[in-house]
């Protein structure tokens, strides 16, 4: 058993690459955990950042600053009465947030959390997170058709629509991408190691590639990606101002919670893919500027540094609660938690956690500057309006899109158009 | 000139300004949420909140002395007083007092109606009840004041 | 006949009139738009962003809207009904209760009616503390529109800015009067309370304060290009429709009427300030929100000259302790918030109006709404309610 | 304080004697009805029926000490009352409405002669009282050659002991002249008159709310429905047979599934 374990460890490589069924199974349990987890987490950093913006505090009661309240939320969820309304597709929509749910959970099969932290290395990963990606938007259809109501049904077809539009411009930006990948080894590739790897060989990262070419493609896809997942300001398929909640009005309880789950998911996906795509997938800022081994032992305390912030932070917060007993159980608690984060960060100092988690902690880190994105936009933006979100996403984006396409193509051809030409003249 | 709005649109000047708004107000000393059962919060002087009748400090009967005006000038009727004249100190003095606080709204014109200002509205705010009898206070809920209810957790 | 009484006319009667969408003889001749029937959407009265307890029954084509009908009433209490049972001063608080985001106004305005009736006036000091007051409620009203204004466009922020600041409003409110949304502010022939300690300086404090704040409010929405493309040109009121429609306040004046009755027909003692009365040239969303922040502005300029004038010197006038106005009637009106709220006080000499009729500015310009949304879609339906501003106690009474 | 006290229990007493009525007076079904009527000859029949059943559910409840405690508390007000009456009757009578002369009326009056009853101002308040069957010519010129071009409402008063039961009122303002005017037109119960939507479409809610409280109907209206109360609602509020404490039983029982609104 122990054998078989550090077989697996010993060949640095993606499950899939080690045909080890075991350890796919493991890690998809792991990736499908840790995907709730994140999305519980996320739960309650959206509160509260959005709060903290808003000039709110947010959760304080549910456990100390709120951190059981997603927890709280989701037992409420799951005890909450199932209701399907009386005229409702019955069958369509019991399956709508299951095909939701499934199919932002699938696309994490191919999401590199580091060289050998992903399910497995498909060579068209891109594709396959493309392809099944756009697949939310039938389970998101069969939710607003099926409830046999209105908002819901406006919400869909808007959700449809928005969906097919921006995946245009979002290909085109990923097109950007792959193109880059094949500058220098003359072949791209589809793979999402792939494209991480061919950033480490090119040593940059593709956003600043072809400045400002690779920019603009981020860009377009940044936005595009916003749109993608339905989060404000294109948030239109569930505006809650005009279509009470859009495509899950209809839903409540556990139903919901996995539309939930969904969107969350959704977004961690597409974060993955920008992250993958511009932002060097796993390498750490600077692998090439700032390396050698001192700086590779620097950089990889910073997990375990991270955590301990965290725990100090909990301890002070534990300390400054009100010294009242009704606030007793609460300061313990925040004081476990800080603990517990503490321990975590003193097992991360060890030196074969260490440089195992390292890929995984600046993937993480990435992905969660895109979420700190997606709230702050949340927090500030108002909402576009179906045609203009149209207008944007064919007008503007479209277009964009395509020229940095051609742009990108051209530059990266560009020694071999010179060369041909000083070839051709004497 | 002409340029100028361009650049301004391309750069996304408009949204990064509203950006930084929103991102300058994370600092939690900005929030203002009063959380209240621990923080209580300042109920000014002349708040109208449950009403009050008063009791003479030194002899220790009511202030009231039935004049009704109360009862005539409460817009919803809701104050029933009743009284009879003390043969001893010659004053009228309240047999009954009725206040249905759940038809009650703050108005203050009770309390400004009042010859002795007896009847005044204080600054309790905390005024929830289990029922809806409950609500109609009488002479001794109204002199005693209602025990206020701290809630706390 | 304007223009816009044809397009009213053939709404009616389901034909289609010109600048009006050409689908609406839909239901006429029984086609269908490409294989699609229109689709009748019942928003409200439970809906995030009516507001309350408005219905608002859309009829749609796809998305674009083909008609609406306001079903209105679920808040309705009888307000005049009861002011015809109370007397003079026991309905103060009730007006209240009409327009609670603009309370004081209300109270301003029936306090005003009543005097006119009994022929008398507030004396200075009380004046200016009315201005003051009905300013500074101006103000609140205007941050609680725009707050739910840009909440229903999608901005959730603005929301808790806004209340944030009106919060320092309500708590002048409170020192001042002791409650803070349904003040119960003025007595008719003038005020009862007193200015307490440091009133003018709070009000000096809030006016400094207050000026930035709106300019972040600004930052984060009116050069925003999606706040602008959702409010630019869309829900657009001509002026000869304003007028038509009886539509008054920012909504009249962003259509590029300079109407305001605090310099049309001054009461209280605002024709010894000086103000600036905003107009836009549009008439459309946008300018009616460029007009409500300047009339925030003006406010507080209007706030700033009373309180530095603010007279001394008594703050009723002599009435009598009973109200018993002559027989007679009269209609006085004020510029609330949300337009021109006005009072239609009978009197048969007795003890209570004979018959009372308010006036109120959120009924009438809710009319506009179906004239407002014609052609443009759903998520502009509720752009245009949250641009009306309404107040749903206001409508219903 | 105690001297106003004095002053202050005089005309309480006098609104004891003729005007706190509304509370005591719903309980017995027809002399109420009666009582509230006096002797116009209106029709009692619909709010009658509503009345009565109303009236059991709101006895125990709260008007029932208001009633008890009123009488108990006049005799107490009334005995400093009677010295302190006399000053009130000699007071001022207030103002009389005078006759409003202007051109406008000269020529309205040249026109339609004894369509034009009264034209007069009341503390600066211009009004003209026309016959109801000129109301709607008058709306229209007063909007087209007088540019008194925005209607600002349109309500209506009930007078029971009328022949002609109900004042329509119609208030028109001038942005030209900066000018209020009301127009107000007298109409029996069961009349009709001309709707003003075709001149201001503003009328339209304003002239259905004054159909819904106080039953006037308007010709030409494009959809004369209820528009504040529930389309199948009984009564009409607004009108002074209507008591305060009414509501329509069958309505609620059959709407809300409860026994009584109030």
């Amino acid at each position: 058993m122990l054998d078989a374990i550090t077989k697996y460890l010993n060949t640095r490589g993606t499950p899939g690459e080690a045909g080890s069924m075991l350890w796919a199974t493991i890690y998809i349990l792991i990736i499908t955990i840790g995907i709730s987890l994140a999305v519980i987490a996320m739960n309650w950093l959206e509160r509260k950042i959005l709060a903290h913006m808003q000039i709110r505090l947010g959760p304080m009661r549910v456990g100390p600053h709120g951190l059981l309240q997603p927890f709280a939320d989701a037992l409420k969820l799951l005890i909450k009465e199932d209701i399907i309304p009386e005229n409702a597709d019955k069958l369509v929509f019991w399956s709508a947030p299951v095909v939701v749910t499934m199919t932002a959970f699938t696309t994490f099969l191919v999401v590199p959390f580091g060289r050998e932290h992903a399910v497995t290395d498909m060579n068209i990963g891109i594709l396959f997170m493309l392809g099944i990606s756009s697949l939310g938007v039938l389970g998101i259809i069969m939710a607003g058709w099926s409830s046999n109501s209105h908002y819901p049904l406006m919400g869909s077809l808007r959700s449809s629509a928005q969906m097919v539009s921006y995946e245009v411009a979002m290909g085109l930006a990923i097109v950007c991408a792959v193109l880059m990948t094949s500058l220098q080894t003359g072949t791209g590739t589809l793979s999402m190691i792939g494209i991480v790897q061919a950033q480490a060989q090119q040593h940059t990262w593709f956003i600043f590639k072809f400045f400002p070419l690779g920019f603009l493609a981020f860009a377009i896809f940044a936005i595009a990606m916003v749109a993608e997942t339905n989060r404000a300001p294109f948030d239109l398929p569930e505006a809650e101002s005009e279509l009470v909640a859009g495509f899950h009005t209809e839903y409540s309880g556990f139903r919901w919670s996995l539309f939930f789950l969904a969107e969350y998911a959704a977004m961690l996906a597409v974060s993955s893919i920008a992250v993958t795509l511009w932002l060097g997938g796993w390498m750490r800022p600077f692998p090439h500027w700032l390396h050698g081994p001192i700086w590779d032992l620097a950089f990889s305390f910073l997990p375990a540094l991270t955590l301990l912030v965290l725990c100090e932070l909990c301890l002070v917060g534990a300390a400054r609660m009100p010294k009242i007993p009704q606030m007793k159980i609460q300061t313990i608690g925040l004081g476990l938690f800080g603990l517990l984060l503490g321990f975590a960060g003193l097992v991360l100092l060890l030196p074969g956690v260490r440089e195992r988690v390292q890929d995984i902690y600046w993937f993480t880190v990435k992905i969660a500057f895109f979420m700190y994105l997606y709230i702050w936009y949340r927090g500030t933006f108002p909402r576009y309006r179906f045609d203009q979100l149209m207008k944007v996403g064919w007008k503007v984006l479209l277009p964009t899109g395509l020229g940095v396409l051609i742009a990108t193509a051209i530059w990266g051809l560009l020694p071999q158009i010179s060369s041909a030409i000083l070839g051709v003249l004497p | 000139m002409s340029l100028s709005p361009l650049i301004r649109k391309i750069l996304l000047v408009d949204l990064i300004k509203g950006l930084k708004v929103t991102f300058d107000y994370q600092k939690p000393s900005e929030a203002i949420t009063e959380q209240y059962p621990l923080e209580r919060p300042v109920v000014y002087e002349r708040y109208r909140g449950l009403p009050r009748l008063k009791v003479d400090p030194e002899k220790g009967n009511s202030m009231c002395i039935v004049c009704n005006l109360c009862a005539l000038a409460c817009p919803e009727q809701l104050i029933v007083v009743k009284g009879e004249r003390n043969p001893v100190t010659k004053r009228k003095e309240p047999v009954s007092w009725s206040y249905d606080l759940s038809r009650c709204m703050f108005c203050g014109l009770c309390a400004e109606a009042c010859s002795t200002d007896a009847l005044e509205l204080t600054q309790d705010f905390e005024i929830a009840f289990y029922t809806r009898e409950g609500m109609v206070l009488d002479q001794a809920a109204l002199e005693t004041g209602h025990e206020p209810k701290r809630y706390e957790k | 006949m304007s223009d816009f009484e044809n397009d009213y006319r053939h709404a009616k009667s389901g034909q289609s009139g010109p600048g009006v969408v050409d689908y609406l003889d839909l239901d006429t001749k029984d086609q269908t738009y490409l294989d699609a029937n229109e689709l009748v959407l019942n928003m409200g009265p439970q809906h995030p962003s009516t507001h309350g307890v408005l219905r608002v029954i859309l009829k749609l084509d796809g998305e674009k809207v083909l008609g609406t009908e306001c079903i209105i009433g679920y808040l309705h209490r009888g307000v005049e009904k009861i002011a015809e049972n109370r007397t003079y001063a026991m309905f103060n608080p009730y007006v209240d209760r009409m327009d609670y985001v603009a309370a004081v106004s209300n109270g301003l305005g029936y306090c005003e009616a009543v005097e006119k009736l009994l022929n008398t006036e507030a004396p200075p000091r009380a004046q200016y503390i009315r201005v003051i007051l009905t300013e500074l409620c101006r103000i609140a009203s205007h941050q609680v529109w725009l707050g739910t204004h840009a909440l229903d466009i999608g901005a959730l922020t603005p929301l808790f800015y806004c209340f944030r600041d009106r919060e320092e409003i309500l708590r002048i409110f409170e020192k001042y009067c002791g409650a803070r949304l349904t003040t119960h502010a003025f007595r008719i022939g003038g005020c009862i309370y007193e200015t307490y300690d440091g009133f003018e300086q709070d009000c000096l404090k809030f006016c400094d304060a207050f000026l930035p704040k709106l300019d972040e409010y600004e930052e984060l929405l009116t050069t925003n290009r999606i706040w602008v493309r959702r409010t630019k040109g869309v829900g657009i009121l001509k002026p000869e429709d304003c007028i038509a429609l009886g539509v008054t306040g920012p909504v009249l004046r962003a259509a590029g009427v300079k109407w305001d009755l605090r310099k049309a027909q001054p009461y209280e003692c605002y024709s010894k300030f000086d103000f600036e009365v905003p107009t836009g040239l549009n008439g459309d969303t946008y300018d009616r929100y460029l007009v409500r922040i300047e009339e925030m502005r003006q406010s507080v300029r209007i706030i700033r000259q009373a309180v530095d004038g603010l007279p001394q010197g008594p703050i009723m006038a002599k009435i009598p302790k009973v109200l018993k106005p002559p027989v007679g009637e009269v209609y006085t009106s004020i510029e609330a918030p949300k337009g021109e709220l006005g009072y239609f006080i009978v009197s048969d000499g007795s003890l209570q109006p004979y018959r009372l009729r308010v006036r109120p500015p959120s009924f009438v310009n809710l009319q506009a709404l179906d004239k407002m949304v014609r052609g443009l879609l759903v998520a502009d339906v509720v752009a245009v309610i949250g641009t009306l501003d309404i107040v749903l106690g206001e409508v219903d009474r | 304080m105690a001297t106003e006290q004095k002053g202050m229990a005089v005309p309480e007493d006098n609104k004891e004697e003729n005007s706190v009525l509304p509370e005591p007076k719903p309980p017995e079904g027809t002399t109420a009805a009666s009582a509230s009527g006096e002797g116009a000859k209106e029709k009692p029949s619909v709010p009658d029926s509503e009345t009565k059943p109303a009236t059991p559910v709101a006895k125990p409840e709260t008007p029932a000490p208001a009633t008890g405690d009123k009488p108990a508390a006049a005799p107490a007000a009334a005995k400093p009352a009677a010295p302190a009456a006399k000053p009130a009757p000699p007071k001022p009578e207030g103002p009389k409405p005078e006759p409003w002369q202007s051109e406008l009326v000269y020529k309205l009056k040249a026109q339609y002669g004894s369509g034009i009853k009264e034209a007069s101002t009341y503390v600066g308040q211009k009004y003209l009282v026309v016959d109801s069957s000129i109301a709607y010519e008058i709306l229209l010129r007063m909007r087209d050659d007088e540019l008194y071009d925005y209607c600002v409402d349109i309500t209506a008063v009930h007078y029971p002991k009328r022949e002609a039961q109900f004042d329509v009122v119609y208030i028109l303002y001038s942005f030209h002249h900066n000018e209020r005017v009301r127009v107000k037109t007298q109409i029996k119960d069961g009349e009709t008159l001309r709707s003003a939507v075709a001149i201001w479409p503003t009328s339209n809610w304003l002239e259905r709310e004054v159909y819904d409280m106080f039953g006037i109907g308007f010709e030409g209206h494009p959809e004369l429905k209820r528009i504040l109360l529930p389309e199948d609602w009984k009564g009409h509020p607004l009108r002074k047979e209507y008591p305060i404490l009414c509501q329509d039983q069958q309505w609620v029982k059959n709407n809300l599934g409860i026994e009584s609104g109030q």
